[in-house]
């Protein structure tokens, strides 16, 4: 990675998501932070490194049915069921405020069908202010949706070479951590050409409500995400990271500060903050802070020296 | 829409009944805005878990700077937050949601159920405080399972210039029935405004009895949040034409005849 | 499953494991009760559904170098390195004692290659007391260990033929919940013979001490256990339950009764207690008493009414 | 072994200085069968995280059934027990593991370092009840960071009949330095027995020297532990002929010499 000499205040926190580089590692989970315009009045939208936004598939869809979540030891359960207005009407009706933002806008899209993901990136393509594109495979809760997908390798370097054909911006795929090997996901789609990958998604989970002896939601299964699931999406990152040479971006329980430099430690270039904004609407600027006070105190050229720095040299 | 996440001091404690508790919080910056029918969202442990925040409805809010919630001790959350004590803190955001729409000029009818009493106050007070016209005809109607659940808040309501009837399930105070027994006895002229909070079924009695009588309804209803202000779309409740609204968003507060009541 | 009428006080709490019947569906997980004898005067050890000691290798080993344990959010991460001083010693040392206790025991075994579980089997076969066993294909801590096996349906099957045609007694398959589709690997072990699935082991997972740089744990990865994955859990019980015949044992953040009856809701016999003994040295009594309650409470003929008893019929 | 898992009754809250803090438990099953050296493991949270119990030495216990623990907040489960009201419930169970070793006829030197003055209370006590010769060559030496370590404890340990000598860190008490200066000074018969709590390299350090000048040392040493009692094998800690030990089941306390020490 090349970046020009830093001269702007504060430390140097940039990173680069292939051709893009974000002014920090901080960006925003899909699915939630809305479509930005939400946390306006609870945080400074401007200091993000990057928003990405709600799952947006070809059609509209009305989502599942209630309940749709629900609180686990540590965690939550969601089965929103992809609720989006669709990709046209996103375009219209969401893309002129976050353009206005001066932070990158990375537009998360999921198909049923290769051909659907190839035909919203395309209508994508152009957009101005989409700056990237992040590819749900992996996305739980639609039968029809991304499982498929994300489960297989053959089927992930399919979506990904489809999306990758269909536009300029960079590629990030998204993989799930309900498989075997998830290295070998990565792999599969770094060879189909993308720019990056973002992990983890959701684990596949379940609630039961012993007193009505019925699924919690109304969908019975939902994405376990939430401080539960870190430890999973570390080891995951840590894996993947070694398996693949493009960057690796980290989700998975992030909280604070602490969380997303251990994230980067592992070998994530930047990180996203997903049930932590429901938890505190201001996380991920009050991450942001802490990273800022951590390369200050350690005093780093920059905070890609961070990045799979961590010292494997055990001595007990 | 401003909204704010605040450090809250806990100034005051009540422990109205049993599980009732009320909190007095020092907010400056929500009770600057809110109004009534909107919600708050409150951490209520300092560790991970319970992880979520939960909502609550503003039970008062005064021009020094302070807001109230009422509640109900039901689960962890709630325990927690009944265990606070006077100094400490609380983050809290908000304030949240559409609250009630207030017309100066027509009688109105406040029904709280329960819990649902908890937004009535702040309701009645603004009211009050706006009304142009005589208030002869405005009644408020508080219930509960039995005597702890309304009496300890009757003394709030009867500062506020309008009549107050109480009803409990179990006759211990009041009225021995429901809201609705009370409320199919008083006379509502045809421009009054019936506005109610509580249990499902109490809603959806009161959303019937109003259609029938051509009367308008505004209902606050609840749902289970994760975020309270609209990025989880975790709170959907169906509509009639088959779509959902969000309850942070486009409610808590709906008109009764846009929701779909399973009675 | 037949059961002879029941006579004995107390609710009819009685499951079946193949040909084992179970006073009760509350056992102890592998490597959470140690070898029981730990636990004698902080509960009755006396009222347990079976006891399942730690896992048992055909040569003592010592395990991992510490640290061997962190804890996370609402869980913990072990990485033991299946410490355990061999069947031989096993047999000689823990089996009398366990032999002596009115429950039978369930012996967790594991190995690194087919011909070592065979010989682990041959052994425990004929061993006073030893009235199951339970094939841990799925741990992920030890490299050479079980891991190749539980993500791999036909490695499983090997191993699950391999240990049924070594004894006579009840055979349970331990599944990993870290694959793609849990529910094959349970219709793979059930073709070769199993008796019954347990699950689950432990997600894997990674905790990472940002003062150090260094993973907290010396093997660097571990197994994540405790209320965190319990929806995962809950979930894979669901699904494998409904793609096999035999009984199915719930594991995974089981702490108190109510969640071991949404365990057997969702589908499984019985349970098994792991960390929860750590908390709360009575925890498995605690569920049986809890238990006991609901089912007097419900009036149910027999715990077995409600296994599998979860309603689909979703009204909003 | 006899083991308790009781809900016990705080009966008293001491914070010692800014960090530190004591508790007193009425736990009579535990008071009535622990030894010096012996730790209870504590729950700390009401909800499920922090998970797991955390381990404290016992300081103190007495006839009346009642246990104390001292204890420095570094972490959430400490700053949760900190915040612990009189007439509260926690949940203890214990005692666990191996404590120290008590020979009635020889001479002691008993040395706590921070937070592993924790232990020494009690063992004090126990020698000395039980010590059948003169005491006059018997030494405690207690040793901190600054004054607020090892001050607010003076009190109990002069009550006891053997000489204290203090030392900080910073010089804010006693003498400018470590214990182990302290100790090079005394002038120890060859018969005593050394007794040591502390962070590590301070009973590396004093394992060392008893180690040069031939005298016996027992030191209780820590680990992450998830259990306390045996079952979970976490918390192993390395002996020199590359073989583990559990600190919950085969210490705390371990004979210095049996360990291995990373200096
Ligand atoms: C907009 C809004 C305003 C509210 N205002 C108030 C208020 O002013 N005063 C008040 O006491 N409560 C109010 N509630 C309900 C309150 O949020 C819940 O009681 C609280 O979240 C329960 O948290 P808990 O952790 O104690 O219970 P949990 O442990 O989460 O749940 C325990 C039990 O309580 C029930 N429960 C949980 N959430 C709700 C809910 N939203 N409604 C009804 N039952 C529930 C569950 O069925 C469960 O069995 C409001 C809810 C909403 C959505
Ligand atoms: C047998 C035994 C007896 C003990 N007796 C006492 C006692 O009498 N008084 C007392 O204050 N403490 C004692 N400890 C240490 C005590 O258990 C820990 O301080 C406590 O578990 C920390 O919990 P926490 O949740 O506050 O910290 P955590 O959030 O778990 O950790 C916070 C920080 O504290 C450090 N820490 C955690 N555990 C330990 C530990 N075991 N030793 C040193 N640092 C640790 C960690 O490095 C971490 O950075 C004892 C430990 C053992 C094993
Ligand atoms: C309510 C909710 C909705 C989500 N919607 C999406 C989505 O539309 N597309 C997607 O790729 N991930 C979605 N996710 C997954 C998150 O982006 C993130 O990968 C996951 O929650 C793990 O991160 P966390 O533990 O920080 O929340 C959603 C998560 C939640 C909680
Ligand atoms: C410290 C520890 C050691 C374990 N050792 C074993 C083992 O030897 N064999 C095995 O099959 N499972 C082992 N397990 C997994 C548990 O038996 C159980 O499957 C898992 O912890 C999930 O259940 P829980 O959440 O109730 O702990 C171990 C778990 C822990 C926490
Ligand atoms: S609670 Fe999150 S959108 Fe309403
Ligand atoms: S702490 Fe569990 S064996 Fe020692």
């Amino acid at each position: 990675m090349e970046f020009v000499k830093y001269s702007a205040d504060g430390p140097d926190l940039r990173v680069k998501i292939g051709s893009l580089e974000l002014q920090n590692p901080v960006m925003t989970a899909s699915g939630t932070f809305g479509y930005a315009r939400e946390f306006e009045s609870l945080m400074n939208l401007h200091r993000l490194g990057a928003v990405i936004v709600k799952g947006i598939s070809l059609f509209p869809r009305p989502g599942n049915p209630p309940p749709r979540i629900v609180e686990t030891a540590c965690g939550m359960l969601n089965a929103i069921g992809l609720q989006n207005v669709g990709v046209d009407r996103f375009i219209l009706e969401k893309m002129p405020y976050l353009n206005g933002l001066n932070v990158p806008t990375i537009v998360n899209i999921l198909g049923g069908s290769i051909e659907e993901y190839r035909e919203i990136t395309k209508r994508l393509e152009g957009v101005p202010g989409v700056a990237g594109i992040e590819v749900n495979i992996s996305c739980p809760n639609v039968k029809e949706g991304g499982v498929a997908f994300g489960g297989d390798p053959k089927m992930a370097a399919a979506v990904t070479q489809a999306v990758k054909e269909s536009c300029s911006v960079p590629v990030i795929v998204k993989l799930s951590p309900n498989v075997t090997d998830v290295a070998e996901m990565a792999r599969a789609v770094e060879g189909a050409g993308a720019d990056s990958v973002s992990l983890i998604n959701t684990l596949i989970g379940m609630a039961i409500n012993l007193k009505k002896k019925r699924p919690e939601l109304a969908n019975i299964i939902g994405g376990l995400s939430g401080p539960a699931i870190k430890p999973v999406a570390l080891r995951m990152v840590f894996e993947v990271s070694r398996a693949v040479s493009i960057p690796v971006i980290g989700i998975g329980g992030i909280e604070s500060a602490e969380d997303a430099l251990e994230f980067m430690l592992a070998g994530a270039s930047a990180v996203q903050i997903g049930t932590a904004n429901f938890v505190n609407p201001a996380a991920s600027e009050d991450v942001l802070d802490g990273i800022i006070d951590y390369v200050n105190e350690e005093k780093l050229s920059s905070i890609r020296d961070l990045i799979g720095g961590l010292k494997l040299d055990w001595i007990a | 829409m401003p909204q704010y996440q605040e450090k809250t001091i806990v100034t005051r404690v009540e422990q109205l009944s049993a599980d009732n508790v009320r909190l007095t919080l020092k907010a400056p910056d929500i009770a600057g805005t809110c109004k009534p029918g909107q919600f708050v969202m409150i951490r209520t442990a300092a560790g991970k878990d319970p992880l979520l925040r939960r909502p609550f409805s503003i039970h008062q809010a005064d021009a020094a700077g302070s807001i109230q919630i009422y509640f109900k001790i039901v689960g962890r959350g709630t325990e927690i937050l009944a265990r606070v004590r006077e100094g400490e803190e609380l983050s809290v955001f908000g304030p949240l949601g559409k609250g009630f729409r207030i017309n100066e000029n027509v009688p109105v009818c406040l029904i709280g159920g329960g819990l649902g009493i908890a937004p009535m106050l702040f309701l009645a007070k603004e009211i009050s405080r706006r009304k142009r016209v005589n208030t002869d005809n405005d009644i408020i109607i508080l219930g509960g399972r039995s005597k702890g659940d309304v009496e300890p808040l009757m003394a709030d309501f009867k500062q506020i210039n309008m009549q107050t009837q109480a009803a409990t399930d179990d006759g211990s105070f009041g009225e021995h029935g429901f809201v609705t027994d009370v409320l199919r006895k008083v006379q509502l002229s045809s421009n009054t405004i019936v506005y109610a909070c509580g249990p499902e079924p109490m809603m959806g009695a009161i959303a019937a009895y109003c259609n029938d009588h051509n009367l308008e309804c505004q209902v606050s209803v609840e749902s289970v949040m994760a975020c309270g202000m609209g990025a989880c779309l975790g709170c959907n409740r169906p509509v009639d034409d088959g779509k959902y609204v969000h309850v942070c968003l486009d409610g808590p507060v709906f008109d009764a005849k846009e929701l779909k009541w399973n009675l």
